[in-house]
């Protein structure tokens, strides 16, 4: 039996003030194999550590449980402090009695027994426990960042000016993002593309960095420091080296009646197109779903124009297949279909918008080249009426029960850009709360209702209803004059709620990432690791985590950025010891195991178990690549002769835990 | 000394440390209670709880068996929770084919940011065994005292 | 049947195609012929195959096919399965094995023909719907249907699923056969019954581990109940607890690998039905994952060792008891 | 007071707590203007519990029941529930006269369409 010590924490008052610490410290210490057992206030504290260290060389012990906090709060620690006492490390078990016994109990003498019996669990296993040594991995020095938003862009330009590689996977054909549809940014009102585009160039120029254009991540395998990841290179049907971008091909192209997704579709492109005028790469794509040649074989104009000979029609899709060290998701969002919402009449009038198209239209690029028209007659608005959270805050399933924290400030820039440019403009905004949490947000929001006359009404619009003179009978509630307004507005715009791209969810599942109900990527820790997700090796940056705007974003992207150099600053990385084992003389070879294993760690080899008695005797055996294994266990259950066995969830140590928690 | 009949069930509950053991920390950092009956073996995955284990459990006078385990498609080690999810159905039909209350065994599919789902469950398990009363059916008669 | 059989063995172990011949030969009694290793022409003399060999016989291929040389064995087409099954888990070398599928049309279950009066055994023949059995009084005549064993009035199979050369015409699958109804009435009765039937049945059981033995997928270099770290070693059935473990961990553990050749049933000394364990599992692996039969290709992967992301939940089992 | 506000809950099943005060309700209201309250009014003051004072408006009969408050709210809080709610109210203050299913046929209009009597069922009856 081994000599185990036990240290109780009190945490504070966080375990005493429901546990009896000094209680689950006496009880304990008279278990058999208890030579030691104390309590202190705070284990973790360097006064607790060293009870500790000093406990292990006064009472020898092989073994120490801790009674504390969860251990996936300290269990790291406390293996440290063990470690340095001259103990493995793995010698330690911790027994979780504050998060699952004192936070949730009442009750002291419950509490109190629940903790004996947790800290009896603890002492059965740490029985049980083998002196375990991690292995080593290495590191590949190259980050893929999914996502070529501002989000992507920042990330990958931090990383690359570290001296990293870094790819950047998007799937539009230019990187950009969402910022290059916008028009100017809040609160400072400087122009989005201006401040976009040189950043884009950087992350064309810069040698570190790699843009796969009109592509998307395929698969995933792997672990922190050596990811593999496969990415499909769409056939764009142009060649990328050859093209110059000249745009000869999307001038002639004779399909023009595709709609412009740069444009939300609010007007239409050739079948050859490069989606605007600063994309990075500059290289046409053509539209094989809509291109003639494709679609007849007849054509082949922009082939016969091309100078530089760069349209290609037998182009295939082509997977890349690349090795990472980390790999940042970058996925960002989309603002949700409006169409649901049938009292806002959107699929009824061109000139119910939403605030992206909103944005389109004040863009000089847009399909207004910038001039404030109705969509359906080209007229300029002369009332326009802006409703806020149009399916933000929304429980009855059309729409998100999140608030998406960026349409209050939007709003607010197109109602003053409204009034500033055309100031015969009547403007109304209608607001439920108006949420201005940011630096200079408030003063803005302010400047629109006190500087620029913009009326803020507090209250929802209940019903848009298109008049046949053309104008939109708008009817909404004042809640503050407690009165029903009914308004003749030109224009309507919805500040349409935003969600996770679609793309995020089967990307979440390859990268094995959790996700909240939302589709929003869940981080580490909500507080203190916000760029991380649960699992190793893999960052978030942007909208993919949740709602945030420009600067938040760069602010996250920067961090994720800096997660990922100090990760790939390291050359090694210590694996994980709690792997599988195959014991040789038990196992059939029968490959069960291998069926199961997600990593495919386990291969089989002939092995030589000649005995005189038995004469010759080969047989095949499973050995476990310890780098390769994550230790799930799965092939331990699938295993029918019990042969295989987690190293520190032994089958031995887990019933020695039901035991102690049973008797 | 008064004597305190009422039945307190023992519970063993399984959780795996990515998402499960998370969510119980998660309910303890929340406050939710759920009762003391309820002890939590961490295991790294729901694939690595052996039939074995469950077995042993009732054996050894537990009253009641719950698997937490990632939401399928959220399991950390991409699968573990799908081998896991066949391997507890095959089990749970055939304890319930021997006739051994079906009630007394669960599986619930627990994320680390479901503290409140996580108490919820337990507090449903420990009132539905408590309803079923003592485990009779699949005992050791030697391991009680 | 015996004479061609033995007609050919001698034929491949003459011209050096096989080193040994893997077959039967009369055990203590005329009805109880036991699985024997032949090495040379001459004990061929000794060689049995009649309607009492119900004996599955791929199991002792795991020793047999390390050995030198090739070994021909005759499987009937539940051996077959299991032979299947074994290669699957690279447990027998394909290469040192010659299979002569033999045609079956049933074994007879000497206790049945006990039972309907029949005493002093000296032989069986087959003649049409008939056995005819030879005994120290004279010929008796007894109807297959009447003493067919269980598992070969529900037989899912008389084709031979993996040979060299077949003797006799290969049977076909039987889809109809009927070998899940005894699990369905069990299902059928209330938890309380099902509770009541079961420890009749394993309160009587010895654990004299000859459903183990006798199992070709229980074939684990060393079994979970032997070994001493496994935490479930126990000789003894000491109480009820231990006869539920050994056989709930038993069909578990065969559970996806069981090809359902009824072995553990006709060896059990106590009569327990052991086959409704494992029928169970492959009953609800075929209604819960789609139907697969273990054995019938060899490298099929099992239902237990595979997934899909649509699986129905294990509540489905309170649901489908609550849905009775 | 506080039984009034808990019989409105319990007959309506109303939770107004989930109100966020957004106002969609009152602005999407067709008889708005010919009521004295409103019905994101309806919700706040049964959540302070300020029952009487609805009971004594004749809002509640100018509520055409349309239920379009109940279509809009996002927050799913079915302020139309409420009304209902506040008029059965003032329906069992008076006397406990409920219809009984006998005197229906005395009341009903020759000329009223048989499927109007059964849609006002459905409605009601919600």
């Amino acid at each position: 039996m081994r000599r185990i010590g036990v240290f109780v924490c009190h945490c504070g008052t966080n375990i005493a003030s429901t546990v009896d610490v000094k209680a689950v410290a006496e009880t304990l210490g008279k278990e058999p194999a208890v030579v030691f057992s104390t309590d202190y206030p705070y284990m973790c504290s360097e006064a607790g550590q060293n009870i500790i260290k000093e406990a292990i060389k006064e009472y020898k012990l092989e073994g120490v449980v801790v009674c504390s906090c969860s251990p996936r709060m300290h269990e790291a620690t406390f293996r440290k402090t063990v470690q340095a006492a001259g103990l493995n490390p793995y010698l330690l078990e911790v027994a979780n009695i504050r998060e699952q016994c004192s936070w949730i109990h009442k009750d002291k003498a419950e509490a109190t027994a629940k903790a004996i019996v947790l800290g009896r669990a603890a002492i059965a296993k740490v029985q049980l426990n083998a002196p375990l040594i991690a292995g080593e991995s290495p590191v590949v020095k190259r980050a893929l960042v999914i996502g070529g938003g501002i989000a992507g862009i920042q990330t990958a330009l931090d990383i690359a000016d570290a001296g990293y590689e870094v790819d950047i996977v998007e799937k539009q054909p230019t990187i950009g993002g969402k910022m290059t549809q916008i028009d100017k940014t809040f609160p400072t009102l400087d122009c989005s593309s201006c401040i976009l585009t040189p950043k884009m160039v950087d992350c064309a120029q810069n040698e570190k960095i790699t843009i796969y254009s009109y592509s998307e991540v395929e698969a995933v395998t792997g672990f922190v420091g050596n990811f593999s990841v496969k990415i499909r290179r769409k056939a764009r049907y142009v060649d990328e080296t050859k093209c110059t971008g000249c745009g000869v091909c999307t001038e002639k192209c004779p399909v023009k009646n595709v709609p412009n997704e740069y444009n939300l579709g609010m007007n239409n492109r050739h079948a050859a197109y490069i989606p605007f005028a600063q994309a990075i790469p500059n290289v046409a794509v053509i539209d094989a779903a809509h291109c003639n040649k494709f679609k007849t074989g007849k054509c082949g104009l922009c082939e016969k124009l091309c100078s530089a000979g760069a349209i290609n029609y037998n182009q295939q899709d082509t997977i890349v297949e690349e090795k990472y060290g980390a790999i940042v998701v970058a996925t960002g969002y989309n603002p949700i279909s409006v169409d649901k919402y049938d009292e806002f009449a959107y699929s009824q009038s061109k000139d119910v918008v939403t605030s992206l198209e909103f944005e389109r239209i004040l863009k000089a690029d847009g399909p207004t080249e910038g001039h404030l028209q109705r969509m359906s007659d080209g007229k300029q608005p002369k009332t326009i009426v802006f409703v806020q959270c149009v399916g933000s805050r929304d429980t009855s399933g059309c729409g998100k029960e999140y608030c998406s924290k960026i349409c209050c400030m939007y709003t607010a820039k197109h109602a003053m850009y409204c009034r500033e440019k055309y100031p015969d403009t009547d403007v109304y905004v209608f607001y439920i709360d108006v949420r201005t949490p940011g630096k200079n947000y408030d003063e803005f929001y302010r400047r629109a209702v006190e500087q620029y006359g913009v009326h803020y009404i507090k209250g929802m619009v209940g019903k848009v209803s298109p008049k046949a003179d053309g104008t939109l009978h708008v009817q909404a509630s004042d809640l503050i004059s407690n009165e029903q307004l009914h308004i003749s507005a030109d224009m309507v715009v919805l500040a349409a709620a935003i969600e996770p791209d679609k793309s995020a969810r089967p990307l979440a599942t390859m990268l094995t990432a959790s996700m909240d109900t939302n589709d929003f990527f869940t981080e580490a820790h909500a507080k203190l690791r916000p760029v991380e997700s649960p699992t190793a090796g893999v960052f978030l940056s942007g909208v993919c985590q949740g709602p945030k705007d420009i600067p938040e974003t760069v602010a996250q992207a920067g961090a994720a950025a800096s997660k990922v150099i100090g990760l790939l600053a390291k050359d090694k990385l210590s694996c994980n010891p709690c792997v599988a084992h195959s014991n040789e003389t038990m196992c059939n070879g029968c490959s069960t195991c291998a069926n199961v294993c997600p990593y495919g760690a386990i291969t089989y080899e002939d092995k030589d178990f000649s005995r005189r008695k038995d004469g010759s005797m080969i047989r095949r055996v499973a050995t476990v690549n310890e780098a390769v294994c994550q230790g799930c266990g799965a092939c331990t259950v699938a295993c029918p002769s019990g042969a295989m066995d987690l190293k520190g969830f032994s089958t031995g140590q887990i019933m020695a835990e039901v035991d102690a928690i049973c008797k | 000394m008064q004597v305190n009949n009422e039945f307190k069930p023992k519970i063993v509950a399984f959780c795996c440390n990515w998402c499960s053991y998370a969510g119980a920390d998660l309910a303890g950092t929340n406050r939710a209670n759920y009762p003391a009956d309820v002890k939590i073996i961490r295991v790294p995955c729901s694939c690595r709880v052996n039939p074995m284990f469950i077995l042993r459990a009732f054996q050894r006078g537990a009253d009641g068996v719950i698997l937490c385990g990632c939401h399928p498609g959220d399991c950390h080690y991409t699968t573990g929770n799908y081998y896991a999810r066949r391997r507890m159905t095959m089990l749970f039909s055939m304890l319930n084919y021997l006739g051994i209350e079906k009630e007394r065994t669960r599986v619930e599919w627990v994320s680390a940011a479901e503290g409140a789902k996580f108490a919820a469950t337990m507090n449903e398990f420990v009132e539905t065994i408590t309803k079923l009363g003592e485990n009779k059916r699949l005992e050791d008669l030697r391991c009680k005292k | 049947m015996q004479e061609v059989m033995v007609k050919r063995a001698s034929e491949l172990m003459a011209d050096g195609t096989v080193v040994r011949v893997l077959g039967w030969k009369n055990g203590e009694f005329a009805y109880d012929p036991t699985p024997a290793v032949f090495e040379s022409a001459e004990a061929l003399n000794t060689f049995v195959y009649n309607d009492f060999c119900s004996s599955n016989l791929s199991k002792y291929l795991i020793a047999l096919s390390k050995k030198d040389g090739k070994t021909l064995v005759f499987l009937k087409p539940c051996d077959s399965y299991s032979f299947n099954q074994l290669l699957t888990e690279h447990r027998i070398d394909r290469e040192k094995v010659y299979i002569i599928g033999i045609e079956c049309s049933g074994k007879v279950d000497e206790a049945k023909l006990r039972e309907a009066g029949c005493e002093g055994i000296l032989g069986i023949k087959s003649e049409g719907d008939n056995f005819v059995v030879e005994t120290l009084y004279g010929d008796k005549t007894f109807a297959k249907a009447d003493c067919l064993s269980e598992r070969c009035t529900t037989c899912k199979s008389r084709k031979v699923v993996a040979y060299d050369e077949m003797i006799g015409e290969n049977g076909e699958v039987n889809s109809e056969c009927g070998r899940f109804d005894q699990v369905a009435e069990l299902e059928a009765m209330t938890p309380d019954e099902r509770y009541e039937f079961w420890r009749g049945e394993l309160s009587r059981c010895i654990r004299c581990n000859a459903c183990r033995n006798i199992c070709p997928a229980c074939s684990c270099e060393k079994c979970v109940f032997d070994n001493p770290n496994s935490g479930i070693a126990q000789k003894a059935a000491a109480d009820s607890f231990e006869e539920n473990m050994f056989h709930i961990i038993r069909a578990f553990h065969v559970a996806g690998r069981c090809t359902d050749c009824g072995e553990c049933s006709r060896v059990c000394p106590q009569h327990i039905p052991l086959h409704l364990l494992n029928r169970k599992f492959i009953k609800d692996m075929n209604e819960c994952y789609g139907e697969y039969q273990a054995g019938e290709e060899a490298g099929s992967r099992a239902p237990l060792v595979s997934f899909t992301q649509e699986d129905c939940e294990p509540s489905i089992v309170y649901e489908r008891e609550a849905s009775k | 007071m506080a039984d009034l506000k808990e019989q409105v809950l319990t007959t309506s099943g109303v939770n107004p707590l989930k109100c966020m005060r957004c106002g969609k309700c009152s602005g999407t209201c067709p008889s708005y203007d010919s009521m004295e309250y409103h019905p994101h009014q309806f919700v706040y003051m049964v959540e302070k519990g300020d029952i009487e004072t609805l009971m004594k408006s004749e809002s509640i009969y100018k509520c055409l029941s349309c239920f379009a408050c109940i279509e809009r709210c996002p927050r799913g809080v079915e302020p139309a529930k409420i009304v209902e709610a506040v008029r059965l109210a003032v329906i069992r203050q008076q006397g406990q006269n409920h219809l009984k299913p006998q005197q229906i046929p005395a009341m009903l209009d020759e000329e009223l369409p048989q499927q109007a009597i059964v849609s006002a069922f459905r409605k009601y009856s919600k």
